[in-house]
């Protein structure tokens, strides 16, 4: 279809725009506007067929099934979108006196306090705008803590299993930390005696996803406590897969120091086609003090932000945090209540009952009961057939749904991340099934059906290197060429996650 | 629980075929020493009619119907219906990150369109496709800065938002860069202090208008920085574009700013988007998503994400940045507002925002409060001397119903009689005449 | 004009391709004495902005923060979110009549399941694909019971809602009957008399609960109009249908009903709709749109429109009823709110006003209101008597927040101190203490 | 697809209800449901997914071109249903007292002014529904007119051209009227000779649309108000073609007495996939006393329903009318203003651009300017290639349009009544042109593709007959039988307007 400049035309307008009858001051001359932007100008009614349209390109959570692994693609309650258009929350401006804001205090704060029961912690900064963001701000917490102890010249090290995140090991650069990587045993879980060997007085702690990338639980998780915490060392909790635990088991429990909670995943939020996310933290005590501000605090039955901590980090985004997502967050901890554990447990019993259904048609790198999700290999069609983890994944996609999180975690080859959550009927998850199970066969039986889908999507496969290798990342008007030429070949870069 | 799909017998069934009794068993491998053994202490389950009671009731507790003149980084700008309306569209809302292009064309072109605008309002060749917010893309400007010049100093002036300098200051150490400040001079800041602070320095970071509203002399210190080998880096507010010459006409190296006014809700700070564009130069270093065109197959054009060997998932410790999710759906807002305002519709809100700041600074002006910075040309926003402590000056305007702005000494010592004042379109004479009744009282 | 797309050069281009020099020409046809020559003497256009505000200032002067016990036919339901989400989507919000079936697979198959689900709750073969409201489908049912009966005079129970007698008594004399009301005895309608008013009538309507919130002994008023040969006519409330039998299963020949209370607001009246369904041997005298199943070229499964040669469009004066544009988008928020529901939730919400009802009218009682049909079983609505003009006790409540029912006084002389109180899930044991206070005092 | 009813389990649910601790009163026996109603049961996920696939299946103004002739389907602006949703419209009871309503009020009676203005009549009343009722309203007027001068049992007769719509003789028979039919002249208008000859003293009144169905301005306008108006008799203006005429030529000025005022067509609603609608009726001061009640009249600054009128028919629905509609066209009148007449001029410019890109491919019956609608004929392509306005309209769809009115109005054999609205752009006006000259191309090319059209649609063209035959009008459940078999041929029954 046609871009929106495509269909620009000079001279029409999709909004009107007060005009006072009063005098619009000058502008200097060396700072006003020359050329005008080149925005797409057309009526209201085209604007919005424009990007209905495309909504019609693409595909959410709303259309079907969306096993994107680590991800946690699960419904999103259209309630929440009512009660964060509630005027209340949407047209209050974030610097007003706190007075003025006691209801998105407290809302903040009943967000905390469930924070805090869920992950096992003291103290919480919703501050960091998603996961990612969580991580660099824990690490941050890291070096403030030992530099508090003059420890962080000589802490510089943080040990990343090779199942993590690459989210992961980039905060750890990002924070100025150095990485040490350690490996997976044979039964999925962070080796042991790697560990041992590698943690030492210039470990500043860990990070660890638990459950694994691979849909697994640890079970050394006491051993890996005791060794990190015996160094003096740290450890932070990718809370990604926190889907998988809550009521279940804590992370503060389990002996971290630091949790990232991604709200957009375990809390529900609609994605938007990649965001927006939350990414609280919840921290022990110890290191409450070096949170960044402001942190919302309660005396007695009101509310306020504070700004004065001496120790803290300092800010890592505006305000208190992306408010409309803690809203939206909120009201889905209130419809489940206690029952958040019935919501792990489901997201659990649905990622096994998908495991039992598709192990014996793919490989299974580790045969451990999973988690809220588990990782497939397509190592053997590839081997027999010449059929990669692309290809059923774009497959799938005739079948009518979202393909699975592909090439990650990088330890399988061919890997196939699948990640139902509760959200899910028993019907669906059969008849991704027997697609999963179809595709299996079809790769045996007529793998270039396989190798040229998708065949019944808005395009067919796209030419990812092309793309690369001619980036044309912005629309150049009149200079536009209209692409020709047919793509060859695809990358293999993780997909989901 | 009504969003839970498994009847009794669907779970029995399941249980099964997975070959366990009972949902605790596929817990089997949590070791008993980390299991949370009791009850969730949380608060108790409501029916979504309950839900919705107890969310109005907290928003309700929120005091929104002062007349907003403050701003400082977010403004009560208005959002078109048709915003809302594309953004409640369910295919675009529940899906994420477009990393599966064929099920995600209509997300992927809209960021196209997206990155497109962006570049067409600040002038540049490429933009990301987005950043967390106004703040972070700054820090995000820094590490750019720093690998494209490998220096380790980065300039920011003190008329840029203190909360844009505050999580620059951050992240700073993690990036092994310094920070230094150049102060401001009545209002707007002096090129030639520019010049000597960055030499040897990595980027200077300025905002346009700046954090006081004024009209900095923005092609000089961008000359200035250049002059100096630093990068250039504007901080500036879209909805002025249509009006202030886009950063890249006058030789900034990036352009970035906070998204907020163009489509969003205020939502008490968030969430917002930030945006990040640059010369092409800087191309493979940015962070963040990227779409480009391609074609398909039958070679039919599409869009993918790309030159994805910049993030962290594909170069891990070695990537520009470690952002994986980001705030698409606002940047969609902004795309969605910036398409029915059209390059007129921009100008004309430039310029109104202009004919009432201008008719509120002078209104006040002529009830005895003096502009702070009198000789400067400003935008949307100014500052005020309230003749008494400005947060008194809140507190007095807001009895009569008025939110007259933000004083300035929250992070100006100093600056504690002034008062930054806002006007958005949305803004009538006559409520610009309630505030001056009000602050002149 | 930002709803219009063409430009000048459009303008300009395609008054050439027609031939003509101006757009004044387009309008040669039209005589000179009956062109209207000056400008419209309307308000002045608005901005979107400035059109929101004003919107949003009128809305302020309603009062809608009482807490309502006000029902009378229109009742505070919660109306689920996924009702809205559902009706915002555009290719359901903005497309017509689906006279093209091949265009409109969405909306037919929708009004099926619409038709399916309101035969299910009043155990009827047939129901159309929507009325105006609960009070044109009493008439269009008389329509169809005259014409049924070859008799010329319907009878409906004086405890049915005043409004539908209203109209039915409207319609009456154009249709060629005649209308006759059975008083009430106690609160609810005495068999006998229904039987005796019957003989010769085509139709008796009375309601379930009726207008007085008491149940009916519906059964035996069905039977007495059978026992006649006029058709028994039940107007039930959709909510009350998970606890209350079904119309077909006492022998109903139709029922109607105002579907407001499933999943529309109460938007001052309206936009709602009405229902009507039927035993099959009316299926081809029903009025309105019936969409039915059928295949397509290839044997698939599709769904029309159905029956039409009753309809305006093809029999004209001939036709059942003149309906055409109908309430489909109200009855696509009914369907989906009862297919959020299910039986059990249906179920579970009568049963919740039921109890809280209960503890209302106990409580009033308790507090010296007596109830005005002391003995008579109601559901989520009853009188009580005030001991005063009911209208002022509505004065007096309402300055306590509460606005406590509907004085049945205007409709009802002799009955001027006597109120009707609503009671729905959405209230709480708090807020029925505060009415109880409230009227108390 | 599935119905909903396919994909119901028992046990599931898609809301909660509030339970309050307290006992339910008992239902006596007699009268307690004994079988549950098998409404279906899903959990809410899945009752979203369900109807946003259904509206995948559904094509709206917001999907592209819908030039339903005499349907008037244009933008419906989307601030509308953003105003219509305010609290305090959507969440007002009906009954409360007036001084709870004033903003409701003043929106009715400014909604009044305007609608005066626009027809040039006195009084309004905003009670109708839809047109429809608005018509037979206007008729129930009419007797309580004549009845009030005795002259109700003499005037029977409403006289209504062969080119009106079907709601007007449904009306005239639900009002107790007799119809005189009256024909059309070769030049479109109403035969004034015809007419001449078959109004007397028995004449109660007219109903005519102006424009008419045909889309032409009746040139004989003054003519027939004398023949009327001298005969004593009353003028119903059916308003389905305001669009039209809007600050052009006011009904009110043309001597009608009555008119309806489509609100969902000149003043724009959400169809909704057939409705709701507003048909509020202007009338003339002689015809006030009789309106329904309540009627909104204002008193200086406050407003009221007025129900103490002894001479009004009574009331035709409940309340004032369907509130949210009038919101919604209020919105949509005041973002115009007086440019409401610019409204008519773009809708008549474009019907006449696309009526002069396509009269030379299809029959124009009536050879003048049109205004807001025109009707060609496929006559011809039936005649030479047996190809149908159906076919027309079915192809129609395969190249992305909404087909226009077929076989509408009766005069016009195989009609293709097209509509464009002035909400279109000129592109789309010129594609679908082209559109309508492929196909008319194709029809002698290759009839069979339309015949057999559409083809790119979710069904095939759908058998009409058969669902008449044996209708299947609700889920049967376990006796539902899946169908099967092959349709036959299709009926010509109008379809649109
Ligand atoms: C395991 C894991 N860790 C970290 C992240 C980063 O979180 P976010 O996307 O919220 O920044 C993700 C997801 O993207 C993830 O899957
Ligand atoms: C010419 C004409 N008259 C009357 C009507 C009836 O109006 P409504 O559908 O609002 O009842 C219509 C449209 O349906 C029409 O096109």
């Amino acid at each position: 279809m046609k871009l929106i400049y495509e269909k620009s035309q000079a001279g029409r307008r999709g909004i009107g725009v007060p005009k006072p009858d009063l005098p619009v001051p000058e502008v200097p001359d060396e700072l006003r506007r020359k050329e005008p932007p080149r925005l797409p100008e057309l009526a209201e009614p085209e604007v919005l067929r424009h990007f209905t349209q495309l909504s019609t390109r693409n595909f959410g959570i709303d259309t079907g099934f969306y096993p994107l692994g680590s991800c946690t693609m699960k419904y999103n309650p259209r309630v929440n979108e009512r009660v964060v258009g509630l005027p209340g929350f949407a047209a209050l401006h974030p610097l007003v006196e706190d007075d003025a804001a006691q209801g998105a205090l407290e809302l903040e704060w009943e967000l905390q306090e469930i924070l805090r029961e869920v992950t096992g912690l003291d103290a919480i900064s919703l501050q960091p705008a998603a996961g990612s963001q969580g991580e660099l701000t824990g690490l941050m917490l890291f070096r403030a803590y030992f530099a508090d102890r003059g420890e962080d010249e000589q802490r510089r090290k943080i040990v990343i299993p090779d199942t993590a995140h690459g989210t992961n090991p980039a905060s750890v650069t990002m924070a100025g930390y150095e990485l040490t990587p350690v490996r997976t045993d044979a039964r999925g879980n962070v080796d042991v005696d790697d560990l041992r060997a590698k943690v030492d007085e210039h470990t500043a702690g860990l990070m660890l996803t638990n459950p694994s990338t691979l849909g697994l639980f640890d079970e050394n998780i006491e051993q890996i406590r005791d060794i990190f915490h015996g160094a003096g060392a740290l450890m932070y909790y990718d809370g990604a897969n926190l889907n998988a635990v809550c009521g279940i088991s804590r992370p503060g429990d389990m002996g971290f120091d630091v949790v990232h909670i991604n709200l957009h995943k375990t809390f529900s939020q609609p994605h938007g086609g990649g965001g927006p996310g939350g990414g609280p933290i919840a921290v022990r005590e110890s290191l409450a003090p070096y949170l960044p501000v402001p942190v919302v605090t309660r005396d007695g039955a009101t509310f306020r932000l504070d700004y004065d901590r001496p120790k803290s980090i300092g800010k890592v985004r505006a305000f208190s945090g992306p408010f409309g997502v803690f809203v939206r967050s909120y009201a889905f901890m209130r419809a489940y209540g206690p029952a958040l554990r019935e919501m792990s447990e489901v997201a659990v019993l649905n990622a096994n009952y998908l495991l039992a259904r598709l192990k014996e048609a793919y490989d299974l790198p580790y045969d451990r009961l999973c988690m809220h999700e588990f990782v497939l290999s397509a190592r053997s069609l590839k081997r027999e057939h010449g059929v990669t983890a692309t290809d059923v994944a774009k497959r799938l996609m005739d079948y009518g749904f979202h393909p699975p999180t592909v090439y990650f975690p990088l330890v399988v080859p061919e890997a196939l991340m699948i990640e139902p959550t509760e959200s899910e009927a028993r019907e669906t998850l059969d008849a991704f099934a027997e697609a999963m199970l179809a595709i299996a066969r079809e790769a045996a039986e007529e793998p270039e059906t396989l190798k040229e889908a998708p065949h019944h999507r808005p395009v067919r496969r796209l030419d990812e290197v092309r793309a690369t290798k001619q980036p044309v990342v912005r629309f150049r008007f009149d200079e536009h060429e209209r692409p020709s030429g047919v793509g060859t070949h695809q990358l293999e870069a993780p997909k989901g996650a | 629980m009504s969003f839970l799909s498994l009847t009794d017998a669907d779970r029995e069934a399941m249980l099964a075929a997975i070959g366990v009794s009972s949902i605790d068993e596929l817990f089997r491998d949590v070791p008993a020493g980390v299991r949370f053994e009791r009850e969730l202490d949380v608060p108790p389950a409501l029916t979504e009619s309950e839900l919705q009671r107890h969310l109005e009731e907290l928003a309700a507790k929120n005091v929104v119907d002062e007349v907003c003149f403050l701003g400082a980084g977010i403004y009560d700008h208005y959002v078109p219906a048709v915003v809302d309306a594309v953004l409640q569209r369910g295919e675009l809302l529940t899906a994420y990150t477009p990393y599966q292009p064929e099920m995600s064309q209509g997300v992927l072109q809209a960021i196209f369109e997206y990155q497109t605008a962006i570049c067409e309002l600040t002038g540049m060749d490429v933009s990301n496709a987005s950043g967390y917010d106004g703040t972070t893309v700054a820090a995000d400007a820094c590490f750019v800065a720093k690998h494209a010049t490998g220096r380790t100093r980065v300039v920011v002036t003190e008329a840029t938002n203190p909360q844009v300098r505050q999580v620059v200051k951050t992240y700073a150490p993690g990036f092994g860069l310094e920070v230094v400040e150049v102060p401001h001079d009545g209002g707007t800041t002096d090129p030639d202090r520019v010049r000597a602070a960055a030499e040897g320095a990595a980027a200077v970071i300025f905002q346009q208008p700046n954090f006081f509203g004024c009209l900095e002399p923005a092609p000089d210190l961008a000359a200035a920085a250049n002059d100096a080998g630093a990068l250039p880096i504007a901080h500036v507010d879209p909805i002025s574009l249509g009006v202030l010459e886009a950063p890249g006409a006058y030789g900034c190296a990036l352009a970035i700013g906070e998204g907020q006014s163009a489509g969003n809700a205020m939502s008490y700070g968030g969430p917002h988007y930030g945006f990040l564009a640059a010369r092409s130069d800087y191309i493979r270093r940015l962070p963040g998503r990227i779409v480009g065109e391609t074609v398909d197959l039958e070679g039919k054009r599409g869009f993918v994400l790309t030159l994805q060997t910049r993030e962290q998932h594909i170069r891990r410790e070695k990537a520009t940045s470690n952002i994986t999710t980001n705030q698409t759906l606002l940047a969609l807002a902004g795309l969605v507002h910036l398409s029915l305002l059209g390059p007129q519709g921009l100008a004309e809100l430039g310029e109104t925002c202009m004919a009432l700041a201008g008719y509120a600074r002078q209104s006040l002006a002529d009830a005895g409060l003096e502009p702070l910075f009198p000789d400067k040309a400003t935008f949307k926003e100014f500052a005020v001397r309230t003749g008494r402590d400005a947060r008194l000056a809140v507190t007095a305007a807001r009895a009569h119903g008025i939110y007259p702005g933000y004083p300035l000494g929250r992070d100006y010592p100093g600056l504690d009689d002034a008062l930054l004042v806002a006007v958005t379109e949305k803004r009538t004479v006559g409520e610009i005449d309630r505030l001056v009744e009000a602050l002149s009282r």
